[in-house]
């Protein structure tokens, strides 16, 4: 039997002047296991708090419950009171009798009454409380970060910088990402190679950050502070350690026919490449697929003039292993594929083009050289359209139901950059609705059209016809002036829209991260831990969470930076007791529970167990409560009534239920 | 290989040169095409409203004679197909009209959409196969730059006729290519020929066909193929730019050899 | 001696989550929105750990409605709770449906932390609602009444 | 009811289209072939549903102008229509005695050696009950 100390607050006059606080205390009394009761002016006070000590030492009180406030206020205050004054913090208990009970009622009789079925429904709980230890796990002090662009290296910066070993695992073979492949950045017009290379020389040259290009993860076992990796590096045929990266062997390379994933397929490369000259590493792979010795078995060209001796054609995958404590997705996105747009004629005409691919063609790095021109021919062009909202903002299954955010913005930027430095060449926009919110971006929008003179048109277009001499019809509406226009065109760009890198549903898998109808990543809460996955340990970085440009992602990035660097600075985790556990003489073994559980939380163990004598193995739900956020969702789905949430235990609601309805 | 086969009103009287070439194709190529008993006029266009019921009865009709022979339905021109595939998308998807249209009819059995409803088109494309095709083509049109002039019924909605990618369809193209010819891919192939609206609208329909020609020329066909008698009546009409314009069969028969063996049979109709 | 004519106060049980309806309901109290004192709510973590159990077991202790307030779908704090509670209530509310007892006895309201004035509303045309039902008969415990 | 708001009820029900999901890109006008022939162009139908003149809608020259082509039906982003609902709005003409758009008397000088039965199935079944 329990000895509880009921302690009931006046709150000055907001509890006082609406119930009888006395008469509460009196009642209290009468109540099965209560071995105290008393009324005072305010009980979270100094002389409140230590009036409940005094009185859990002094009458040996197991269990207190305070009517006082909201527990939301200061059930943690009273907690501690009472764990400062040895007894375990989850034997306290709050009964609300202000804001659930004084503010909204007038009547004294009435209120009074209710907050004494609140405080019988507090003792009820008590009651069957049972003290609880809060867990503790460990920390390994360090992160992986899945993902080599800007947002993943910004992220692996951070927590490097903070002091913490950071891995970063990418798929290609050079980190950089997506902003490598851009020529300019809105909205300062900024060349995006000056601002990113510094960046992954940074990340590259610190002592804290491991980068292993060209690998992928491929195993992920754990939980928050303890995840257990396996990284598959790929083959590069290349001896990293031996590569001096002076570049011979592409130059000698006689496959030289593979389709540039740089260059977005614009141009090809050789089989043994680096993806673009800043690359980092500065060590070439060998495209087994593209390679002539290996689809002949002849050649060996690249190993014959390789001074360094690097050339590697037998080496073969690795998987390396290592440990994590918190672990950062930063996976990125892609464009999507146009074939099931094609009134825009993409696939019908060189001279139709994606943005990303008008990126490479202004770059000077690019299949052009910097020069604008059309892929068909190679001549100059003299007018240019772009057609917005290209599968973005679509309810059928072609695109995509979100709207893709950077679209708008880059748009007007290519526009900007066309008409400064070919001021003769046309530039008209089709568009839906401009959307510029951010910092100087509409700003940005209007000197395009104000000072650029870039014709700006609201309406979709419908169809890209090409002619016979090489022309494009472009057929659109223009909405405001309610006509149907047919336009002439030399070059057409669609603003395709973008969606997360394809791997990100593996990924999330492992991770037991969840992920949208989209395929982005979801975050804890869509406005109050926008950086973090619902399950603990894992962090979003960038465009794997949802659109977004450059300045959001870094921002972003340093966002789950510090929420990493958060756990990592710990120790130990000490976790909430408040979390289900399994009955393992009722369970059955049935996944219903981990059916319904957002965190992974639930696993199952082939375990022996004494059932009344008779030992037998049986397969037995183990809640792992570090990753268990007691939500509760478990206990309702089991059907044998062996899953039970500690502090909300289905005897406790019950016997507030009881109390309440007695 | 057996299949039902509807031919459709036009098949019948203006378009019987496309029925007859399918025919003497089918019977080169194995093919035998049972036409059903007693089939009724498609309507021409889909019924749109989601609450005509009787417009679609006589697409049901012969969707269920199918269905009891156990065969799929085969059509030759874009409209019929067009029509007897939406209404046995209806009838397999929408129960409202599926309750009532088996109302009316009152069939030994509820008809539910179970028959499968091809265009002659796709029985070469995933029946015998282009490179079947191929090889038994014995006349090859080597040479001759084809346009196909697909139209809209064949392609739109895309989502329900399932027929090829309703932007860029390559059926024909291939099948133009299976029978030795090479075809030209030309942006108004899947543009509206005025349809029906050159009953009244004469002049809308001939321009829209002149924008086609005129397109198709300036890529260089010399010869339009398509699979609708309508199409090729309002292509017929176009003023400017004349490229002859003949039925798929037509040049499917040429190409099996089997197109002289017909021709007086064809001339007399 | 003819019997007393008792006056009907109902018993009604509302089961809030912790992270939405619960803060709702403080809102409301601090926005001093009144409701009837019949309402008594018990926290839980969230909508889903609510067994259809114990909303049985207050019926048949006495009670004449339960309603269950959670977060509004999309915004559950453990991201799928609510959805998970709304398919099991309306499991049970079917259920009681057949059985005979009034489906006004049972209700689900989604309730933010800042709807402070939705919370005093649900409750108002909750409470008023039981009491246009009546006592709850159907499945109270008959053994221990007078 | 006013007798708008009836009739835009009835073209909701006949073409089974939602109006509210148009997010006015303009897609449909940007690819309707007959564009130039309408009076009321095909973006426009949506507002003329939403705002429930569907009068406007019945009397316009665009009911008798659309070819049932389907373009705008394929290549709508929100899966909206415009084409089924001028088409309602064509069946709710029709549908009503003597309102045929195509008289029987008008026919003969319409017709040619040439012209397909299906171009005569499909105006019957497009412009008269």
């Amino acid at each position: 039997m329990q000895r509880i100390g009921v302690f009931v607050c006046h709150c000055g006059s907001n509890i006082a002047a609406t119930v009888d606080v006395s008469k509460v205390a009196e009642m209290a009394l009468m109540e099965p296991g209560v071995a105290h009761a008393e009324d005072y002016q305010y009980m979270c006070s100094e002389a409140g708090q230590a009036k409940i000590a005094a009185a859990i030492q002094e009458k040996g009180l197991t269990g207190i419950v305070v009517c006082s406030c909201s527990p939301r206020m200061h059930e943690a205050t009273f907690r501690k009171a009472a764990e400062r004054a040895g007894l375990n913090p989850y034997m306290v208990e709050i009964a609300n009798i202000r804001e659930h009970c004084s503010w909204i009622h007038k009547d004294m009789e009435e209120a009074t009454k209710k907050a004494v079925i609140l405080m019988r429904a507090a003792v009820a709980k008590v009651n069957l409380n049972t003290p609880l230890q809060a867990g503790e796990s460990r920390v390994t002090k360090r992160a992986l970060v899945i993902g080599g662009g800007i947002a993943g290296i910004q992220t692996a910066l951070d927590i490097a910088d903070a002091g913490y070993e950071v891995d970063i695992v990418e798929k290609t073979p050079s980190i950089g990402g997506r902003m490598s492949q851009l020529d300019k950045t809105f909205p300062t017009l900024d060349c995006s190679a000056c601002i990113l290379t510094p960046k992954m020389v940074e990340a590259s040259a610190h002592e804290k950050i491991t980068i292993y290009t060209y690998s992928e993860v491929e195993k992920v076992s754990g939980f928050v502070g303890d995840f257990t990796v396996d990284i598959r590096r790929k083959a590069r045929s290349v001896d990293m350690n031996k590569c001096t990266g002076c570049g011979v062997c592409q130059e000698k390379c006689p496959s030289k026919k593979a389709p540039s994933e740089f260059n977005r397929g614009l141009n090809t490369r050789s089989a043994i490449y680096t993806p673009f000259a800043q690359a980092i590493p500065n060590v070439p792979v060998i495209d087994r697929e593209a390679c002539i010795k290996f689809r002949t078995g002849k050649c060996g060209v690249c190993s014959k003039v390789c001074q360094a001796g690097a050339i590697d054609y037998e080496q073969k995958d690795e998987i390396i292993t290592e440990k994590y404590g918190a672990i950062v997705v930063a996976t990125g996105f892609d464009t999507i594929k146009l074939d099931r747009y094609d009134e825009y004629a993409y696939s019908q005409s060189k001279d139709v083009i994606t943005s990303l691919e008008l990126e490479r063609v202004m770059n000077a790095a690019g299949p052009t050289h910097g020069h604008l021109e059309r892929l068909s021919d190679g001549k100059a062009p003299k007018e240019i359209v772009f057609i917005q909202c290209v599968g973005s903002r679509c309810a059928d299954d072609r695109g995509k139901p979100y709207c893709s955010k950077i679209c708008c913005m880059y748009t007007a930027k290519h526009a900007m950059l066309i008409r400064d430095k070919y001021p003769d060449v046309n530039v008209t926009v089709f568009y839906i609705d401009v959307r510029t919110p951010g910092k100087n971006f509409d700003e940005f929008y209007r000197r395009a059209v104000e000072q650029y003179g870039v014709n700006y048109i609201k309406g979709q277009v419908g169809k890209v016809i090409p002619k016979p001499d090489g022309k494009l019809l472009v057929q659109g509406s223009d909405l405001l002036d309610n006509r149907q226009i047919l336009k002439e065109a030399d070059m057409v760009v669609l603003a395709t829209a973008i969606e997360p890198n394809p791997d990100v549903r593996k990924i999330a898998t492992m991770l037991t991260a969840s992920i949208d109808t989209n395929n982005f990543l979801t975050e804890a809460h869509a406005k109050l831990r926008p950086v973090e996955s619902p399950t603990a340990g894992i962090f979003l970085s960038g465009v794997c969470q949802g659109p977004k440009d450059i300045p959001e992602t870094v921002a972003q990035a340093g966002a789950a930076a510090v929420k990493a660097i958060g756990l990592l600075a710990k120790d130990k985790l000490m976790t909430n007791p408040c979390t289900a556990h399994s009955d393992e003489l009722l369970c059955n073994g049935c996944s219903s529970c981990e059916n319904v559980c957002p965190y992974g939380a639930i696993t199952y163990e082939d375990k022996e167990v004494n059932d009344h004598g008779i030992r037998e193995t049986r397969r037995i739900a183990v809640v792992n409560n570090a990753l268990c956020q007691g939500c509760g969702a478990c206990t309702v789905a089991c059907p044998s009534g062996a899953m039970d949430l500690q502090g909300f235990s289905n005897r406790q609601i019950i016997a507030e239920v009881d109390a309440i309805c007695r | 290989m057996k299949y039902s086969y509807y031919p459709g009103c036009t098949l019948r009287t203006k378009a019987k040169a496309l029925d007859a070439y399918a025919r003497a194709s089918a019977a080169a190529l194995g093919i035998e095409l049972v036409e059903i008993e007693d089939w009724q006029c498609c309507g021409g266009v889909y019924p749109l409203g989601s609450d005509e019921i009787a417009t679609k009865l006589s697409s049901v009709r012969a969707l269920n004679e199918a269905k009891v022979k156990g065969q799929s339905l085969v059509t030759m021109c874009s409209a019929c197909h067009h029509v007897i595939k939406r209404v046995n998308d209806d009838m397999k998807n929408v129960e409202d009209i599926r309750v009532r249209a088996n109302n009316y009819m009152e069939l030994d059995e509820p008809y539910a959409g179970e028959t499968e409803v091809l265009h002659f088109l796709e029985i070469l494309r995933d029946r015998v196969g282009f490179d079947e095709l191929k090889k038994k083509v014995t006349n090859p049109l080597t040479g001759k730059k084809i346009g196909a002039y697909y139209g809209c019924l064949l392609l739109r909605p895309g989502r329900l006729l399932n027929f090829d990618d309703p932007e860029n369809p390559k059926i024909m193209e291939d099948f133009i290519r299976a029978i030795g010819a090479e075809p030209v891919i030309y942006p108004y192939r899947n543009e509206c020929c005025g349809g029906y609206i050159s009953l009244k609208e004469k002049e809308m329909s001939k321009n829209m066909c002149e924008k086609i020609m005129e397109s198709a020329e300036g890529f260089g066909v010399e010869m339009l193929t398509t699979a609708c008698p309508l199409c090729l009546y309002n292509l017929n009409k176009s003023t400017g730019v004349k490229l002859p314009v003949v039925y798929f069969t037509e040049l499917l028969a040429e190409a099996l050899g089997v197109k002289e063996e017909i021709k007086e049979e064809v001339q007399a109709l | 001696m003819p019997l007393e004519k008792k006056e009907f106060k109902p018993k009604i049980v509302a089961f809030c989550c912790n992270w939405c309806s619960y803060a709702g309901a403080d809102l409301a109290g601090s926005s001093r929105l009144t409701y009837p004192a019949d309402v008594k709510i018990i926290r839980v973590p969230c909508s889903c750990r609510v067994n259809p159990m114990f909303i049985l077991r207050a019926f048949e202790k006495g009670a004449d409605g339960v309603i269950m307030c959670g977060c509004h779908p999309g915004d559950c704090h453990y991201s799928t709770g609510n959805y998970y509670a709304r398919r099991r209530m309306t499991l049970l509310f079917s259920m009681l449906d057949y059985i005979g007892v009034e489906s006004g006895r049972t209700r689900v309201e989604w309730v933010s932390a800042a709807e402070g004035v939705k919370f005093s509303e649900t409750m108002n045309s909750f409470v008023e609602k039981i009491y246009s039902l009546g006592e709850n008969v159907r499945l109270g415990d008959l053994r221990c009444k007078n | 009811m006013n007798p708008g708001k009836k009739q835009a009820e009835m073209i909701r029900e006949i073409s089974g289209v939602n109006p509210l999901k148009c997010m006015k890109c303009g897609k449909c006008s940007a690819t309707c072939p007959s564009y130039n022939e309408m009076d009321i162009k095909p973006h426009q139908f949506v507002s003329y549903v939403v705002n429930e003149d569907i009068e406007s809608l019945i009397n316009s020259k665009s009911l008798w102008k659309c070819l049932s082509c389907f373009a705008c039906v394929e290549r709508c982003p929100r899966d909206v229509k415009p084409g089924k609902l001028i088409d309602a709005a064509r069946q709710m003409v029709v549908r009503k005695k003597g309102q045929d758009y195509l008289k029987a008397d008008e026919i003969p000088e319409l017709l040619d050696p040439e012209l397909p039965q299906q171009l005569l199935v499909s105006a019957f079944r497009r412009y008269r009950r």
